[in-house]
């Protein structure tokens, strides 16, 4: 038997499967296509204090082997969010992560502080790397001294487990990954997307209506996966989340070789909604081919040539 | 509750000008979509581009299979429109609220491959009128023949049917024998139908398409601007009473 | 009839369409299947001042919608290359650019030395992004302070047109940007690859023989366009050279739209020998179509809808 | 000088396990291949995953025909395999610089699916002798069967043929009438065959493969180690002296 449990710091998982924020709502949709108590972790679109309408559509563009959205973080802002979604979350069996995002720090602690005592959260995912709206999103996540500030005020707030989610889009991820940890994140969630724009050459116009959007999908897994191997090789201790392109199975595989202790799905689950369901069945037989006992040994087990 | 499956394909068959119809074996999701609903239909292919799955509207759900029209209008549909009987596609439905059954009498108003849709409606509902119309005969599609239902069909150019648009009679129609009103097709076609139903003061049903990631409404992405905020075509329609959406604000 | 000559700077080249560097040797091979010379302009590999035997294969790996290349700037060095390669260009009827990259800002200068008496050079393109070097590559390009200074020292050395070619990977490519232009650079080429990496989950090893690589192609170009839509909503009177994802003609209009007075097709030319013929008629139509009288008119004529 | 074209498929049969024969008519190509030499072969679809060609080496060329046997080995292959009759597939050929004809003898060493570039050079030398080795009877290739030229083929598992590996049997095929050895397999089998020529210090060349980007020699991405710094298969290859090779370097 192959334990698939893993740890995140001080949680547990029972597999490291998770689904990415923005694209499992929070998980009520999917909940009636299986059962949801089986994934490692869920976690919820991004939640921020007001409500958000979100972003002028069209809102999707399909792009060569990936998509572009520009949701711009449409919810319902957190009071509804904790009276109608939270109790959604009571009876799911697995770990239940909440991201937030703030347009200013204040915004942030506030929403930290909102979501901290609710026990049906496990971990909050602080999400400083949304490339769809104007305040916060990539001005929080690109500048390592704002994120060590951020952070560093987030961390007294709650004992519950604060990811923070990083964007590809800077020069250094490691500069941005080390502001967090060195502030007291308990783990790192790469990468959100990438900025892209498309356009429509006919009618001359940006495909979205935001013009610009974020970039997911299998076209940006090389991208992910040099990513997460970067943070790994710098913070071998700090749990990595890695998230982008998966596909498929194998993708997830490639992101725990590469460093990661846990995967989240996203956009695949559009091609596949069952993809973390075959993603999780698929670890069990990768370990029993690689000879590991447990899911955890195939973390970093990226074996590099000596030159 | 949609189910995700892989359905074999059973009958492709080109009906029309670029138009093709598609049966395929999926009795979990025949005996429970309604007309209006929709399906995501996905290639099956290893590779990643295309990405997304297509929305498509049933046809049809009867003896455990399931039938979609489909009109080639990009590359994904011609991709979807060059499978073989026999092979296996990724289906996620029924999704989508579909539409109402009416009380009395139900107009149906469809254009091009709006039709779909609305001859599902047609076969499953009493005291009908379906009013449809293409550009020209070598569109028209098979549906409507096999539907007892009273017919309207109209082609822009007069090769078939009455010569004119679909909405052309429509009024007509309704003060004959008032009904609720049901549309489908390209939104030009509902701007003009739901100016007449209000005219009119009949209720007017119109469903909305929109580009979709998730299909199931959890990535609000398929929003389309309504009344009192936006709305999500995949999970609040594809049907819509056409009082809710802000009809400027749409676009054509 | 369509004018489809376009300006950058001095040059005149007669269509907006070249050949993107490593993709392309000097055009040797590819002048084996057609007439190089009715292309808008060709750039060399990049070439450095000793011979690079490049790096470890494998060397190239194909991912969704793109690839990626760890070439590592295999090349003869400059000496070689002026006498083996030069004649070559000698009879080329189209704009030839020399690509060149130093691990050091004399070193630089000194290639460009070498290169800026050639009669059969139009023009230098300084590449400051190969993500495949240790030395030189994005240590340079990242840093806009160390561009400013290396473009200063470089522009004294030739009247030729000297093209800057940004990397993608950095935060704000603006910046980096502007610091050539400010010191003097006659046009940006945007973008080279994005840094990656791929994994063989059976041997747990790297596909690439370097571990990471650069990535290219269709799975790239969302990316591509907002660089190039940065740029030139920034410095509209720099002429931009559209690069990244180009597959098919529709791609380069759409850098066109967004931007660029030219485009370079890179990797697109291994699935279509022939696709710079292609744009280049398809130039023609799309200007038809438009009721364009020059291609010139595409440039930066995107449309954003006001919200 | 290479032509790049649309060709269309006359011809796709399976001909033993995953292996296919594909037939197009390239009546530009037909009239230059050469034995050893190889084409970039497209997917010619509208999407960019499968993005990069794949290089395939000629099995036959004649009568403004060219042939291929193609191996499924992973999903590239498999949508190759998957093309019809009628079908116009983008091919860029003659590449490489293919075998060169010997003065003598020619003793031909091939494994798997090593096979085509060798029966193409017995169909067009005399003097030939052609090992072939496959994993078992069914997974065998008809091309053998079409040569006059002398043969010794061997299964592993001695299902059909002699028992063995296409190795086993070299030296004497050498003792008996020497010649020039020309191979083309996996790695393990070149070196096995490298060591023998070697001891008999009989001249031997090697068809060598690598991952392609362009496939003319533009990219530099497909190098292998040779004793004096990187060669590139698609151009400097794909045959090479044995000698010229670094095959400690080379690995598996
Ligand atoms: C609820 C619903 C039901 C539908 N029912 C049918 C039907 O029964 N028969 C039929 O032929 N078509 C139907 N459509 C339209 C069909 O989904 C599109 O024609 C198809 O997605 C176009 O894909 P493409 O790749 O060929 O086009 P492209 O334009 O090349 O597609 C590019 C991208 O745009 C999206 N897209 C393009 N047009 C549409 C559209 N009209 N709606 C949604 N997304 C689009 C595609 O999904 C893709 O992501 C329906 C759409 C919706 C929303
Ligand atoms: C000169 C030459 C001649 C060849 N002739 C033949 C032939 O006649 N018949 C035949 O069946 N095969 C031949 N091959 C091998 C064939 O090209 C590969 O099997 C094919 O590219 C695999 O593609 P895939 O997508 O199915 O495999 P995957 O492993 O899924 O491919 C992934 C990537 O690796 C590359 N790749 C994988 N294996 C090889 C390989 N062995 N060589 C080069 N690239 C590879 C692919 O091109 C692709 O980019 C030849 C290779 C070379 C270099
Ligand atoms: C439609 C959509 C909505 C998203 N919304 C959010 C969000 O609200 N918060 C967030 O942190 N990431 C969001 N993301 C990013 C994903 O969580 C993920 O980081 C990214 O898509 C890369 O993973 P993928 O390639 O598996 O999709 C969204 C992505 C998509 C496609
Ligand atoms: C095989 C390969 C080799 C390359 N070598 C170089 C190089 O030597 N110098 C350079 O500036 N860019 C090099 N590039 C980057 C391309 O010029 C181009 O910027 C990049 O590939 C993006 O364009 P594309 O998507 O059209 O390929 C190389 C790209 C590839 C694929
Ligand atoms: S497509 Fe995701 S919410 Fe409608
Ligand atoms: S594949 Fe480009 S040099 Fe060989």
């Amino acid at each position: 038997m192959i334990d698939l449990s893993i740890r995140i710091g001080s949680l547990e998982l029972k597999n490291p499967v998770l689904t990415a924020s923005g694209c499992f709502g929070v998980g009520r949709e999917y909940s009636e296509i299986y059962d949801i108590s089986s994934l490692g972790g869920i976690v919820t679109k991004t939640i921020t204090l007001r409500p958000r309408e979100g972003n002028l559509p069209p809102r999707i563009w399909e792009t060569p082997a990936g998509m572009l959205n520009s949701i711009g973080l449409a919810n319902p802002g957190v009071k509804s969010f904790i009276e109608t979604e939270i109790p959604f979350l009571r009876d799911i069996e697995c770990v239940r992560i909440v991201s937030v995002a703030g347009e200013t720090i204040g915004e942030f602690v506030e929403l930290v502080g909102e979501i901290a005592p609710l026990e049906e959260v496990d971990a909050i995912e602080i999400n400083i790397s949304c490339p769809n709206v104007e305040q916060g999103g990539l001005t929080f996540g690109t500048d390592p001294v704002v994120i060590t500030e951020l952070v560093g005020k987030l961390r007294p707030v709650t004992k519950k487990p604060l990811w923070v989610k990083l964007t590809p889009n800077v020069t250094n991820i490691v500069a941005t990954g080390k502001a967090a940890v060195d502030a007291g994140a308990d783990a790192l969630c790469a990468i959100n997307t990438l900025l892209g724009m498309a356009i429509d050459t006919d009618t001359r116009k940006p495909r979205l209506g935001n013009v610009t959007g974020g970039l997911s999908g299998p076209a940006i897994l090389p991208v992910a996966l040099v990513k997460v191997y970067e943070l790994y090789r710098e913070f071998p201790e700090i749990p990595i989340i890695g998230i982008g392109g998966i596909g498929s199975p194998t993708e997830a595989i490639a992101h725990m070789l590469a460093g990661a202790s846990a995967v989240q799905v996203g956009s695949g689950l559009f091609s596949y909604p069952r993809l973390p369901l075959d993603i999780i069945e698929s670890f069990e037989e990768y370990c029993d081919e690689q000879g590991f006992s447990s899911v955890r040994e195939i973390t970093g087990s990226l074996i590099i040539p000596e030159i | 509750m949609p189910v995700d499956i892989l359905s074999e394909v059973t009958c492709v068959q080109n009906i029309a000008d670029g138009t093709f119809r598609l049966v395929l074996d999926a009795p979990e999701i025949a005996e429970k979509a309604r007309p209006g609903q929709f399906a995501m239909v996905g290639f099956g292919s290893p590779f990643y581009d295309p990405f997304l799955r297509r929305p498509l509207a049933f046809a049809k759900a009867e003896w455990g299979r399931i039938e979609f029209t489909l009109r080639v209008v990009g590359w994904g549909t011609a991709l979807l429109a060059d499978i073989s009987t026999g092979d296996q596609m990724p289906i996620l439905g029924p999704l989508g609220n579909g539409f109402e059954k009416p009380e009395g009498r139900a107009i149906l108003v469809a254009g091009g491959i709006g039709l779909p849709p609305l001859a599902f409606a047609a076969s499953r509902w009493k005291d009908v009128v379906l009013l449809y119309g293409e550009k020209t005969a070598s569109a028209l599609c098979h549906l409507p023949h096999e539907l007892e239902c009273e017919k309207d069909i109209a082609t822009e150019d007069g090769s078939d049917g009455r010569k004119g648009l679909v909405t052309d009679n429509l009024e007509e129609h309704i003060k004959k024998k008032p009904g609720t009103v049901y549309c489908c097709g390209p939104v030009p076609m509902l701007k003009e139908a739901v100016k007449i139903c209000r005219g009119l003061n009949v209720r007017c049903y119109v469903s909305l398409e929109a580009r979709m990631a998730c299909g199931v409404g959890a990535c609000m992405g398929c929003v389309i601007p309504a009344i009192n905020g936006y709305k999500r075509v995949c999970k609040d329609g594809p049907v819509f009473d056409a009082d809710e959406i802000d009809w400027e604000a749409l676009g054509d």
